[in-house]
């Protein structure tokens, strides 16, 4: 019979289960060590690279990958493409992080008040998700960069606003069929406090799906802050960034696939490795799933 | 059930009025407006602008533009399209059936391909097949629909001809085949990214029943595995898959706006994004509110659904 | 090759805006005019080489052959008799009234008014002549007049409101095409008016389809599924590939509009000449035409099209020299500061320059100029906003520092550009027009009051040419080139012809054939 | 080590049966950091033809997982790693899937313990019946039907039309369990695994439950492996008895020498723990002081439950509760018994407010919190506190162990290392081993799941304990032990006791006054003695006759 030393205040987090499973997951570890080397490259990276990112020479525009010391090749511009997507890399992983906790704090909080408190309050929030819907994403997009003052701080709360409803309407019809299940009430029956039920007692168990949302939710957000700056709301040129990278190169497709193809697989391996973190979470909360 | 019905019903009114009032007032507050792209004209002056301002009504307080609208709104009257004097529904009726095509079909393969994916993906949980599944949903996710657009354009069409380069149908052949040849590499290219997204849900609702205490007991019923899945399993991890299924309903309006551009698709999305760059504001209006309608009728359509297939659900 | 007897074939034009407005008359933009040019007439046409000739009119009226008075008022026009409207209708006086005075009715939504608000006492005098006064002499009426198309008064004139008429959804026109049917969103299909009196047409059909986006247009032109470009027609990194392309004939034109970066000379910075001359010396012109632009657009020093008759030839030309650029700033006071930014009495030598947003060559453009600047200690940031923005109040008040733009100055192939450069033409300072710089030169103002008054070709040119020198002196804009549009069409397409005067490739199409 | 008595009897006799099911050297590993590492340990036993063989066994000794393996449905997390399980010439561990299937429902059926999670909560009852019939092509839908009528009438469900179209959680307890039994005995298989059946029945429809399974046993000649902590039952229907402990048999044999004459220590405890009725009432040492203010006085409390839609005709109006009016003393028990479906957990969730009454008052220490608002009885919650009747679906199946106990106490402001050391002692109390504290419900036996919920209740020191079929899940022992356990408790606190149970033996022990329940109504409530020796109403002396193995007064 193990017995546990009552000294200890709190079991650490760190000795939990779930975090236990989560380090066992094969592919949430290659998701994070994907995502720290992107993130390290993308923080030491440019004072490694022999040339900066904003440094333009016509005469070597479109060098292809390999050519000399540009690894990556070169843009339209001359510039660097491996210094101009590492730095890229800061802005597009920032925001889409950001965004990503933004929706999905804000989508997964009003889904659950909404869901669980139901009547007015539900009716309510949740008409004012409609609201949201109501709007078709590019039109609310348009709007509030218009209105807002551009920054990548404002890119990221715009992205997050119209990117938290998908969320939102998710966790509250699954909230609204689990706050009937019996522990539930049995969390009622030990006095909780609504919040405390809702967040600590049913949220646990609308986990799966907010955390696909969230995933989405980051690749959505970097092709939009793209598309954002596209329109002239986000990013002012010269500053990189992977999704207007990647807009920028529409023209080149036959002639310099490169300019192309190497965002994109940069955005496709960040975006895999958050997939994979959050294949690895859902695994590692979803208790019953496989061995211990 | 009528009380929830009736509920809803002025939850509604109520929030079109307040979409309308918001979407006004965000149109109008958005830079340039209806006359800016004259501004570029050497021979329109200054006068020429103050002149179609004050015939455009453009000059006006507001709200009092607002109320203008609102009360022939409430008249049945959406207004006439400020670019080519259309009224505002023949506008919308036109653009609508080229993307209901595009959308009905993407989104019936889209529903039809993520959801088989994602349930392949989640019993066959870290097979190649889900390892594939995953990683191509990321890909979709990750490269712009443009690209997709362009790239197959590029191969099914230029090299390998099989496909048009674009375009709802020839001009001149009205064949019913002849659409269809049109519909397939855009409504593949708009779906991937659905495909993406529901397969992903879709595995992980899987995933979230599969080990339940219920399957066991259909298991030794001796159902068939695809029965136990089909039944058992799918049955309840579609929930969240209807209200997902509930938001697609507005998505019909914006949804396709890159896929229309790419494969020139004479459809909603490209209606509004053009109608909103010339401010052209009796349309984008007109499609606000068409959009918010579709909006409160696909989540009215998913909760009734949901109540339906899940007992433990009241509506109200 | 020759024209058909009897028209055959059908052009389809791909088109990256859409034509929304039939009525000619109405409000309306460039792309709008392809489809008019094809079913309307107006009463002159102007040449490629800037030649008015009779369309409608039977002569050009001027002041030799007593169309026009001695001191430009009193104007006479004599028309064909031999026009009718698409529904068989003869063409007459009454139509021409009826369209010069639509034009000015207050309720009506017309395009421009500009010349034709001067117009007093029109009057029918026989179904075939028609007269008017003008309120002040103003010789570029007549090249106005070459955009004037005439509607149907039997038609538009029996509708209660010209602006809702069912007219502006399937017009009637005298030109060479008749209306058939439009798809919104899509595609606009004409055919061909076989009683049209004048040249043509030659195909059947003409179709305007509209590609929204120009790399898709592009495709859509390489995989056959349209015959010829419109507007926006190929872009420039597009070029070398396009000239490989089989049975597709690619040609550069001249466009009008030079881009320019244009500024606003009520800034602080931009109020110093010496300033506005160490930024125009210190852009490197021939790198970004040759690398960037891939050697296809042409050096400019003037806002006067190429093609122009009143081109000025001699104007000092630009050469880029960073040395020049620091000397000039040098000598002004303009001293590094730390940052290696000038500044003087405080003031930074910095400035934003801005751009419609999405447009990537301009972007390059942009970047690169932010570069070669930086070397002369001058920061110039860049803050780019969709059309829509940039092109509304932030244009037309003057609320930019600096903007990228292509601009075409001239209406029609009129030299007259008081609009531009006029002091009283700038909008934020209470004037009526575009002078967006808020560029202020006495003599340039008295020049161009000089030159629209005056009906004679040579004292007008000097005028012109002077007025071209002054401003390359003052620098409102800093001139950068002119481009060459890449046209493209089938191979087999004959009679495609550019004009520089008009707004539309398809201006001509009722001269257009297959070539069998 | 498996002693003697663990192996299954050598039968030299070459006549006798083939079994239909053996179990050989059955080893099931637990992943790391259970209680033990094997959930069983080589055990070994036959399954006769036409004979009834009852497990019996320590609450968590391996009895389902036992089960579960025979029928191929273990959990990924658990796996087999030695021995081997023969049904006829099937070897069932090294079957692939689709000869499974086909024995499943078909050869063999089983019927789960926990019958809530155990039902697909999005179908109908009958469609879940019906269903069976139809994996193995049975009949036609129409005779599907019909005869998933029949099987919800031979389970003692009243207006089996109505019960078809219900949904799973619109049942009681033993409704569902009714339901699971009729799914299991739908094909009437040669082989039938019931996993504790009737821990929800009172004692007639046990009664009738039990006799269904012997008819078809007799008609078909059906084996049964009978898993079971109820002594009657065994005495009454067991032709060999298993007993299980910590994972190994630790004697089997015939009923009648298992039971007459246990061989194993721990078979003898088990036998000697087996409650009695006792008839006579419960003493109270120091006559409770006669307090003026009863802790909580029930008048005329109802509930009725209305679902499906008049417009279809599928509307069910049911008077669960129909004015229930009763007082309850500190430091006093009363027991609420009666039928399944009688609306005895309904008038328990209506007493600690998880539901609210349509009329009636509930006066608890002299306050009517039948009107209270949620926000403001929650300062209240701590003070009652109830034992759910489905202890799994109860315990969030997120949460471990310790989260689940303590999240109560630190809501309420005591310190976490105060509320662990408290859920610590309660979980040894309950007989649960420390390391319990990390893990997730699901990883727990029946009788474990429900002892949590016994140690979640009693994290506080509440006033008024609705402890609603607490013990049935428990092996006999370890129910003496909890009976105790709260006899204690209730004599340090004087907390108030409401004991839903059908186990009327128990009920015997420990009740000062029972009250009987049928459709909603207390046909008879009084002290045990009056109740057992002396019962008024009719529905009382039938319930009271119908006790498996033993007569009252006996
Ligand atoms: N999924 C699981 N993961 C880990 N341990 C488990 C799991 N299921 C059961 N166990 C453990 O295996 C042992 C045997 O459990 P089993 O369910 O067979 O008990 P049981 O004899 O049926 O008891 P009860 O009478 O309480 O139902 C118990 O100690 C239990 O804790
Ligand atoms: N949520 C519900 N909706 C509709 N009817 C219900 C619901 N819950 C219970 N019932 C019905 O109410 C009656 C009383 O149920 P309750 O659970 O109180 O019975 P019980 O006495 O606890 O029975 P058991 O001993 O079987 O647990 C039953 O007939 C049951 O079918
Ligand atoms: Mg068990
Ligand atoms: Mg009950």
């Amino acid at each position: 019979m193990s017995t546990i030393p009552l000294s200890e205040p709190r079991s650490r987090w760190w000795h939990s289960r779930a975090v236990r499973r989560f380090a066992r997951h094969r592919l949430a570890l290659i998701g994070v060590v994907m995502i720290t080397a992107l993130t390290l490259a993308c923080v030491a990276g440019p004072w490694l690279l022999p040339y900066d990112q904003l440094y333009i020479d016509l005469r070597a525009r479109f060098a292809p990958p390999m050519t000399g010391q540009h690894y990556l090749g070169t843009d339209p511009l001359g510039r660097d493409i491996a210094a101009r997507l590492l730095m890229a890399g800061r802005t597009s992983l920032l925001v889409g992080v950001c965004a990503m906790v933004l929706s999905t704090l804000l989508g997964a909080f009003v889904g659950v008040v909404a869901g669980y408190r139901g009547g007015w309050v539900g009716a309510s929030l949740m008409r004012m998700v409609d609201a949201f819907l109501a709007f078709p994403s590019i039109f609310l997009v348009l709007a509030l960069a218009a209105l807002l003052k551009p920054s990548p701080t404002m890119i990221t709360i715009i992205i997050a606003l119209t990117s938290w409803m998908e969320v939102a309407r998710i966790v509250e019809a699954e909230v609204r069929s689990l706050r009937e299940r019996e522990f539930v009430q049995a969390g009622r029956m030990l006095g909780l406090s609504r919040s405390h039920i809702m967040f600590r007692e049913i949220l646990p168990n609308a986990m799966g799906p907010i955390i696909v949302a969230a995933t989405l939710t980051v690749a959505r957000a970097i092709l939009l802050e793209a598309y954002v700056s596209f329109l002239g709301y986000g990013i002012q040129p010269p500053l990189p960034s992977w999704g207007n990278m990647l807009n920028g190169a529409q023209q080149y497709l036959a002639s310099a696939p490169w300019l192309a193809i190497v965002p994109g697989i940069t955005i496709t391996m960040a975006v895999t490795s958050f997939n994979f973190i959050g294949d690895g979470l859902r695994d590692a909360l979803d208790v019953r799933s496989g061995p211990g | 059930m009528l009380v929830f019905l009736l509920n809803r019903l002025w939850q509604s009114v109520i929030l079109l009025l307040i979409v309308s009032i918001i979407g006004f007032t965000i149109l109008n507050l958005m830079p340039g407006g209806p006359l800016a792209q004259f501004a570029l004209d050497p021979g329109m002056t200054q006068a020429d602008m103050d002149r179609l301002a004050e015939q455009m009504g453009l000059n006006r307080p507001l709200p009092v533009q607002y109320f203008d609208w609102l009360m022939r709104m409430l008249q049945g009257d959406w207004g006439t399209s400020f670019r080519d004097g259309v009224p505002v529904l023949d506008v919308i009726g036109r653009h609508l059936f080229a993307t209901l095509l595009l959308m009905g079909s993407s989104t019936v393969i889209a529903i039809a391909i993520g959801t088989w994916i994602g349930i392949r993906g989640a019993t066959h949980r870290y097979s190649m097949f889900d390892y594939s599944a995953t990683v191509g949903a990321m890909v979709a996710l990750s490269i712009p629909t443009f690209w997709f657009g362009l790239v197959g354009i590029y191969v099914f069409s230029l090299r390998l001809g099989w496909v048009p380069a674009g375009n709802m149908y020839t001009i001149g052949d009205g064949s019913v085949l002849n659409y269809l040849h049109h519909l397939i590499l855009p409504s593949i290219v708009l779906s991937l990214v659905n495909v993406a997204v529901w397969s992903r849900y879709m595995r992980s609702a899987t995933l979230d029943v599969i080990n339940q205490d219920f399957v066991k007991t259909a298991r030794a019923k001796g159902l068939t595995e695809r029965r136990v899945l089909m039944k058992h399993v799918v049955g309840n991890a579609l929930l969240p898959m209807i209200t997902l299924a509930g938001m697609q309903l507005p998505s019909i309006l914006g949804g396709a706006l890159v896929t229309e551009t790419v494969f020139t698709w004479p459809g909603m999305g490209r209606l509004f994004l053009d109608s909103l760059g010339y401010s052209d504001y009796p349309v984008v209006m007109g499609i606000l509110m068409f959009s918010a309608f579709l909006t409160v009728l696909g989540n009215l359509i998913a909760d009734v659904v949901i109540a339906m297939v899940d007992p433990r659900i009241r509506l109200g | 090759a020759t024209p058909p007897e009897t028209p055959t074939g059908r052009i389809i034009v791909g088109l990256s805006q859409e034509p929304t407005n039939f009525n000619p008359l109405m409000v309306k933009i460039e792309v709008d005019d392809g489809v008019h040019f094809s079913m309307f007439d107006a009463l002159f046409r102007v040449m490629p080489d800037g030649e008015i000739v009779p369309n409608l009119a039977s002569e050009v009226p001027s002041q030799a052959n007593g169309g026009i008075s001695e001191d430009g008022l009193e104007w006479r026009v004599k028309l064909r008799d031999d026009v009718t409207w698409h529904d068989g209708a003869p063409f007459t006086a009454e139509d021409v009234k009826y369209t010069l005075d639509l034009i000015v009715n207050p309720d009506f939504r017309s395009w421009r008014t500009a010349g034709h608000s001067l117009l007093r006492e029109v009057t029918v005098v026989s179904p075939t002549e028609v007269t008017w006064r003008m309120e002040k002499p103003f010789s570029p009426y007549l090249s106005f007049l070459t955009e004037t198309f005439m509607v149907p008064k039997h038609i538009l004139g029996a509708e209660a409101d010209p602006n809702t008429a069912a007219f502006n959804q399937a017009p009637v026109g005298t030109g060479a095409f008749k209306w058939d049917n439009r798809i919104a969103g899509d595609h606009i299909s004409l055919v061909a008016n076989p009683d049209y009196f004048g040249e043509g047409p030659y195909i059947e059909q003409l179709i305007f389809k509209y590609i929204p986006d120009v790399t898709v247009l592009y495709t859509q032109f390489k995989s056959g599924d349209v015959d010829l470009l419109g507007r926006m027609y190929i872009t420039p990194d597009n070029y070398a590939e396009a000239q490989t392309l089989a049975g597709k004939v690619i040609k550069l034109e001249p466009a009008t509009s030079v881009e320019t970066i244009y500024l606003n000379l009520e800034r602080p910075v931009f109020k110093e000449l010496a300033v506005r001359e160490a930024v125009y010396a210190a852009i490197d012109k021939a790198s970004i035409i040759d690398a960037l632009y891939y050697g296809l657009p042409d050096s400019v020093e003037t806002f006067m099209p190429r093609t122009s008759a009143y081109l000025h030839p001699d104007l000092p030309q630009h050469e880029f020299s960073l040395e020049r650029a620091n000397q000039l700033l040098d000598e002004a006071g303009w001293v590094p500061g730390s940052d290696g930014i000038r500044e003087k009495d405080g003031v930074r030598l910095s400035f934003v320059n801005s751009t419609t947003s999405g447009n990537h060559l301009r972007e390059q453009l942009q970047q690169f100029v932010q570069q070669t600047l930086r070397e002369a200690g001058i920061e110039m940031t860049i803050e780019n906003y969709p059309a829509a923005v940039i092109w509304g109040e932030f244009w037309t008040q003057s609320q930019f520092d600096s903007v990228v733009v292509g601009i075409t100055y001239l209406i029609g192939s009129d030299p007259d550009v008081t609009n531009r450069f006029h002091s009283g033409a700038i909008i934020a300072q209470g004037g009526r027009g575009s002078n967006n710089a808020q560029y202020k030169n006495a003599r340039v103002d008295e020049l161009l009051d000089e030159g629209s008054a005056s009906f004679d070709p040579e004292r007008r040119r000097e005028i012109y040419l002077e007025v071209q020198e002054l401003i390359r002196a003052d620098l409102p804009f800093l001139p950068l080139f002119s481009d060459n549009s890449i046209r493209a069409w089938k191979e087999g397409i004959e009679g495609v012809v550019h004009n520089g005067n008009t707004r539309t490739e398809t201006w001509n199409a009722g001269q257009w054939y297959w070539a069998s | 080590m498996p002693d003697q008595g663990a192996q299954p009897l050598q039968t030299a006799d070459p006549a006798a049966p083939q079994p239909v099911l053996s179990v050989r050297d059955l080893t099931v590993s637990l992943p790391d950091g259970m209680e033990r590492a094997h959930a069983v340990q080589g055990i070994s036993f036959d399954l006769l033809p036409g004979q009834i063989l009852c497990i019996i066994g320590e609450s968590g000794s391996g009895k389902s997982v036992t089960a579960h393996a025979v029928m191929g449905l273990l959990p990924p997390s658990i796996k087999v790693t030695e021995g081997a399980i023969r049904m006829g010439g099937t070897d069932i561990l090294a079957a692939g899937a689709e000869t499974l299937r086909d024995l499943r429902g078909r050869k063999m059926a089983m019927i789960f313990q926990d019958p809530l999670s155990a039902l697909n909560p999005l179908m109908t009852v009958g469609a879940q019946i019906a269903e069976v019939m139809m994996a193995h092509g049975v009949g036609t839908p129409g005779s599907r039907r019909a005869r998933a009528l029949e099987l919800l009438d031979e389970v003692g469900l009243p207006d089996p039309p109505l019960m078809y179209r219900q949904y799973p959680f619109r049942l009681s307890g033993g409704q569902r369990q009714r339901v699971m039994i009729a799914m299991a005995l739908a094909l009437e298989t040669s082989i039938l695994i019931a996993d504790e059946p009737t821990t929800a029945l009172d004692v007639t429809t046990q009664a009738q439950i039990l006799k269904l399974i012997r008819d078809i046993q007799a008609r078909k000649g059906m084996s049964v492996m009978f898993i079971t902590h109820d002594f009657g039952v065994v005495a009454e229907i067991a032709d060999s008895v298993v007993v299980m402990e910590k994972g190994h048999i630790v004697e089997q044999g015939s009923a009648d020498t298992v039971l007459r004459t246990p061989a194993h220590p721990y078979t003898k405890r088990l036998i000697a723990a087996v409650p009695h009725l006792t008839g006579t009432d419960r003493a109270h040492p120091a006559a409770a002081p006669a307090k003026a203010e009863p802790l909580l006085r029930v008048e005329g409390l109802v509930k009725t439950y209305r679902s499906g839609s008049k417009l279809l005709g599928t509307e069910r109006v049911v008077k669960a509760v129909d004015g229930v009016s009763f007082d309850l003393w500190p430091g006093r028990t009363l027991g609420v018994v009666g039928e399944s479906g009688s609306g005895k957990s309904s008038l328990g969730r209506l007493l600690v407010k998880l539901m609210d009454s349509d009329s009636g008052s509930i006066l608890f220490e002299g306050s009517d919190i039948a009107a209270l608002k949620e926000d403001r009885f929650r300062a209240l919650r701590p003070k009652i506190q109830m034992i759910f009747q489905d202890p799994f679906a109860s315990l969030n199946p997120r949460s471990t162990i310790g989260h689940i106990l303590t999240v109560g106490p630190v809501a309420h402001g005591v310190p976490y290392a105060k509320a662990r050391a408290s859920a610590q002692d309660l979980l040894t109390m309950v007989g649960l081993d420390a390391g319990a504290f990390g893990r997730y419900p699901h990883e727990f036996s029946g009788g474990q799941r429900q002892r949590v919920g016994i140690a979640r209740a009693l994290m506080f020191q509440p006033k008024l304990l609705v402890a609603d079929e607490a013990v049935s899940a428990l092996d006999v022992s370890i129910q003496a032990q909890i009976l105790e356990l709260l006899d204690k408790i209730q004599r340090e606190t004087g907390v108030g006791m409401i004991f839903i149970t059908h186990d009327l033996r128990v009920a015997s022990q420990i009740c000062d006054e029972i009250a009987v329940m049928q459709r909603g109504k207390i046909v008879e409530s009084g002290p045990p003695s009056q109740i057992f020796l002396n019962p008024h109403s009719a529905y009382t002396r039938e319930l009271v006759a119908a006790i498996p193995g033993e007569q009252p007064g006996s």
